[in-house]
């Protein structure tokens, strides 16, 4: 395994959360990081964003939770896990032995679950909470909070009066327009965003005839939505001041620069994680060879470079 | 035991039946690890579509000689793909992975249909000198190759198959209760369908045989990141890729 | 070649038009049909949708106008095309010779423009129009049509108000509630829905460090989009009653087979064209296979069929 | 000219440099009607990714056999996937595709750099045994055999190189005026850089010398139904695919 010097050329710090590099993890694809540790070096990675974190604990969907399409995967897991107490008793401390920057990213189904979540999760060893606001919003009908300005705003400003952590938003992309919401949840205080989370589809088994996932629908994601993933970040770049985590499909150090170049400050592997473990470790080298072959010194020359002028 | 990924060369594929093949890998890391019941997690191509590894269990094993080797059905994309591999070739693999069998049995009856017959072989191979039976279930005498795979591991043979062109006529149900009564068995491992694995658990409990299903549910990750393969367990949620795939038969409330 | 006997299996009447199968061509994907012919019987296709039509001829956008991406293509043509008056008189005749119903796919960038268009196109040899509304609305700052469900109605009611052939509506898929995008111009009085048109997207030349596209962002088609042109296809034919043409990523019979399932009274192949331009002839043929093996009667008996009862 | 879609047998794969091949496809049904000039769009997998044929310009065809040839450079995914396949593959290929050079020449000068010497060579071959001459322009002396190929095509061969490391120093326009000025050509045919095709262009005019164009973009269809490659021309939009993708110099407005 090549272990690389990353002589601060990499370095980058979002809204506060110091990274050494910027590549870190999509929530829900690296587990608790522990999970990767035959693979990769923990403290090579730029922060590991930890799964989708819930005030009780939930057993998640029914039936199959996953299932391929072309160069992606659609997920139904239904925010499975233990719980913030279990995380904060049995997990937390693990991942608090290592030298790397822990996000963790919280689910509630009100807008007052998500303070409380923040409340409790506001202790050392937890760098920072991604707010992913994808989940159906009871209070108003199971619309997702990620689909109304207003409510995501109430969400964000919810978790920043619960804690003293910078707050990362993580965006959904099953909206008409991701400026508007991405410049909402800006007002309402967030430090960061992160883009994207998953795009709502689905499968049909024709020989069973009926939907493949237990859920009927799921999330898609991988190298098939980097498109549009990449559009998002590259129209919110143009509109927001707070530094961007970019994700969807990132399988490469190429993709990854896309990322940088359409205006993120930092990039998270997601589905990747499952074909190369290693990746979210090694994919810092190839960033390297691109600012050396291209002669730049450092991370921050190349963010937002292919933004119109 | 650390998991690995490596790129294995692939050193010989054999027709076992129209769409079942066996693949050899020389993969050391591997191999020289690798346990009964466990899988791998093979990457079919280096392109974007097919995406996700394709896991297997382990068949077989030469330690000394670093072969790692997997039985599959030619189904969809992945195992096209792996089917036109050629000696050579690299492909890159992750295992092990999971939780084998338990191997402390004295007298051991295996039980297996289909592709549930694959990871049996390697269990069988380590029971060996032991005293092993198995029961094969199929849909017609078409998979005869199971036979002479296990020919050499096992003492005795029994087979069913649905339309009766091959052994007794049935499933595997149509045998195991006369010999769980009779064969003094002190351990049952079951591969294959879900009803199949139900329906064997069910009667190893009645005869106060313990026993082991191996689970096969879609996975994405295979180390237990994704949560894709999730099951309900009797004290908490167990990962089929990590906690499994073999569990003992009491130990999972839903599957 | 092999030839299908339809024996009526596969006939469907989609708001009045007859079609011999339910396999049609997705506009702008089959130009006007007429370069298939080396390929493909037009006979044996469904309905041939051409190519999006406006009331001036347009060049188009410049540049790199298509770029692939995994499992799919962005492209941002630009609606070039020679006008409705030189489709009207060099085009429509070759195609009238032939047993085959032609939709005209239109585009405009106001209401008025849309219902002018759809009036000189109400004559003999066309057998229906589809309204594209994925275009800006010039009058509304260039926020698409199909964004915006008031918009929408607006357009459709044009075009219902000028002409006597079936509407048929074709939705985006670029927005947050689909369901009510399709109740709006169903309310409207569109005859079928079309659904999916691409998803916005975009690719960076990281060498170039800009865009690829001339035009900046594209449309996203391909078997990448399929889980959600599935997924939209499903949730809509639950609230609709007129019928839809389901389309995005159909590669072979199989993914034809999803849309029905899901609810799509018929389906169009789009980017396939491009890998196989005998696709949306042989597809038939693989339908009918699918009824034969599980005993379907004609391609009715499928529709819908993967829908909560 | 009907355009057919074909399962291409490949016969032969030749390394011509580091990263460029030469493939030979049996495939009658396409190469017998072939002209220089014309295309083919290859299938380079069967899979979604990558899912766009790529245009390749035909740089042979042996009617008698019923092999086509192409030459290309090893840049991405599609054609890496090229380079791996082998004898006896089969590969879809749809073609022969576009229009063509016009070959009433009497005494044609075919000026190409980098793989837009691919379609020259055809071009060459079917002048012969007319004499042709050739301007070939490259970085660097690596690509060597593109003398070679040309060798017995040609009564003349002109090299330039950007270093000098072969030929002269510079661009083909280091020769070009002088070889317009002295050579007696009736016909300047170019393939390459579209710089390199401007500049050409320009100078045949200035010499009163006809010249075809031969243009690359980006192609999604290759049979004029996706509009991706349209172009400006004189009298309406032109495709290069369809209407091209050769064309008189001056029937291109905007490129
Ligand atoms: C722990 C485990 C061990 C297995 N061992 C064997 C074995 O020894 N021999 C064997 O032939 N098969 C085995 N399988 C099944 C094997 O993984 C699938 O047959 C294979 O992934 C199909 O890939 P494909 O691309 O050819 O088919 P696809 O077209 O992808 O799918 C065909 C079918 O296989 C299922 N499948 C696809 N991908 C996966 C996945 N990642 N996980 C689970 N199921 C999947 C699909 O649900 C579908 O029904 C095992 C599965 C698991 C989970
Ligand atoms: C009419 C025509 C004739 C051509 N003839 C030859 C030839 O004889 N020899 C040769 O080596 N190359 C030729 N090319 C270029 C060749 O098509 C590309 O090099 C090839 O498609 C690259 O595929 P890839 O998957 O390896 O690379 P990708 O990773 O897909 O792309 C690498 C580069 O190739 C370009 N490219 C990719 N796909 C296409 C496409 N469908 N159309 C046009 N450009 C594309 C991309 O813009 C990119 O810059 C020709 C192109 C055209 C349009
Ligand atoms: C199996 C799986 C589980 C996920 N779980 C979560 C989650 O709990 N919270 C969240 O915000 N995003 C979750 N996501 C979304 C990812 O974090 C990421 O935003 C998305 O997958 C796009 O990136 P990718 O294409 O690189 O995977 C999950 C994605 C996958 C594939
Ligand atoms: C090159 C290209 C041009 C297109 N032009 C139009 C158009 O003019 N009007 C329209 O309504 N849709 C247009 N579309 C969208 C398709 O008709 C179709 O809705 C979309 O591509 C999804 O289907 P597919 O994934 O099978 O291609 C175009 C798509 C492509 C790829
Ligand atoms: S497959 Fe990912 S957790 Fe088991
Ligand atoms: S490539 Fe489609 S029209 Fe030319």
């Amino acid at each position: 395994m090549v272990r690389v010097l990353y002589d601060g050329r990499l370095a980058v710090d979002i809204a506060g959360i110091k990274m050494k590099t910027p590549v870190t993890t999509a929530s829900g694809t690296f587990g608790f990081g522990l999970e990767f540790q035959d693979f990769l070096d923990l403290e090579q990675v730029g922060a590991a964003t930890v799964k989708g974190t819930t005030l009780e604990p939930r057993s998640g969907n029914k039936g199959q939770r996953a299932v391929e399409t072309p160069s992606g995967m659609l997920n139904s897991v239904g925010l499975e896990n233990p719980g913030a107490d279990y995380f904060l008793k049995c997990t937390l401390p693990d991942l608090q032995k290592l030298d790397v920057p822990v996000i963790v990213n919280i689910a509630g189904s009100t807008a007052e679950e998500y303070g409380l979540l923040a409340k409790k999760l506001d202790v050392e060893g937890v760098d920072a909470v991604e707010i992913n606001i994808s989940c159906p919003n009871v209070r108003h009908g199971g619309i997702a909070f990620g689909t109304c300005p207003l409510s995501a705003a109430e969400v964000v400003r919810a978790v920043k009066a619960n804690t003293s952590k910078p707050v990362i938003t993580k965006l959904s992309p099953n909206v008409t327009d991701i400026v508007e919401m991405a410049l909402s949840v800006e007002e309402a205080g967030t430090d960061a965003l992160s883009l994207i989370n998953t795009l709502v589809g689905m499968k049909i088994d024709i020989e069973r005839r009926s939907p493949v996932l237990g859920n009927v629908i799921g999330g898609l994601s991988g190298p098939a939505v980097r498109p549009i993933a990449v559009r998002m970040v590259y129209q919110v770049a143009q509109r927001v001041k707070v530094p961007i985590i970019g994700m969807g499909g990132i399988m490469n150090a190429d993709d990854a620069i896309e990322f940088f170049l359409a205006g993120a400050s930092a990039i998270a592997v997601g589905t990747a994680n499952f074909v190369d473990p290693r990746l979210a470790e090694t994919i810092s080298g190839g960033i390297l060879k691109y600012l050396d072959r291209h002669g730049y010194r450092n991370i921050q020359e190349i963010i937002g470079l292919a933004l119109p002028r | 035991m650390t998991k690995v990924i490596a790129e294995a060369k692939v050193i010989g594929q054999r027709v076992l039946s129209r769409d079942v093949r066996q693949i050899d890998f020389l993969v050391p890391s591997i191999a020289k690890h690798a346990l009964p019941g466990q899988f791998v997690n093979v990457q079919t191509s280096r392109h974007t579509a097919p995406l996700l590894r394709r896991p297997f269990g382990v068949a077989n094993v030469d330690r000394e000689n670093g072969v790692l080797t997997i039985i599959y059905r030619i189904l969809g994309e992945g195992t096209q793909l792996l089917a036109e591999a050629c000696s050579g070739d690299r492909v890159s693999i992750i295992g092990p992975l999971g939780k084998g069998f338990d191997l402390k049995a004295k007298k051991p009856l295996l039980v297996g249909g289909g592709l549930g017959l694959a990871p049996l072989v390697y269990l069988a191979q380590c029971f060996c000198p032991e005293p092993v039976s198995i029961l094969m279930g199929g849909r017609t005498e078409t998979e005869l190759f199971w036979q002479q795979l296990f020919q050499d591991l096992c003492e005795a043979i029994h087979v069913t198959t649905d339309d009766g062109s091959l052994g007794a006529k049935g499933t595997v149900m149509a045998m195991l209760p006369e010999l769980l009564q009779k064969g003094g068995y002190d351990r049952v491992y079951v591969c294959g369908p879900e009803p199949m694995m139900r329906a064997v658990a069910a009667e190893a409990a009645r005869n106060g045989v313990p026993c082991q299903i191996s689970l096969e549910k879609y996975m994405a990750c295979g180390i237990g990141a994704c949560l894709s393969c999730s099951c309900g367990g009797v004290h908490k949620r167990l990962k089929v890729c990590t906690d499994g795939p073999v569990f003992w038969a009491q130990e999972v409330t839903e599957w």
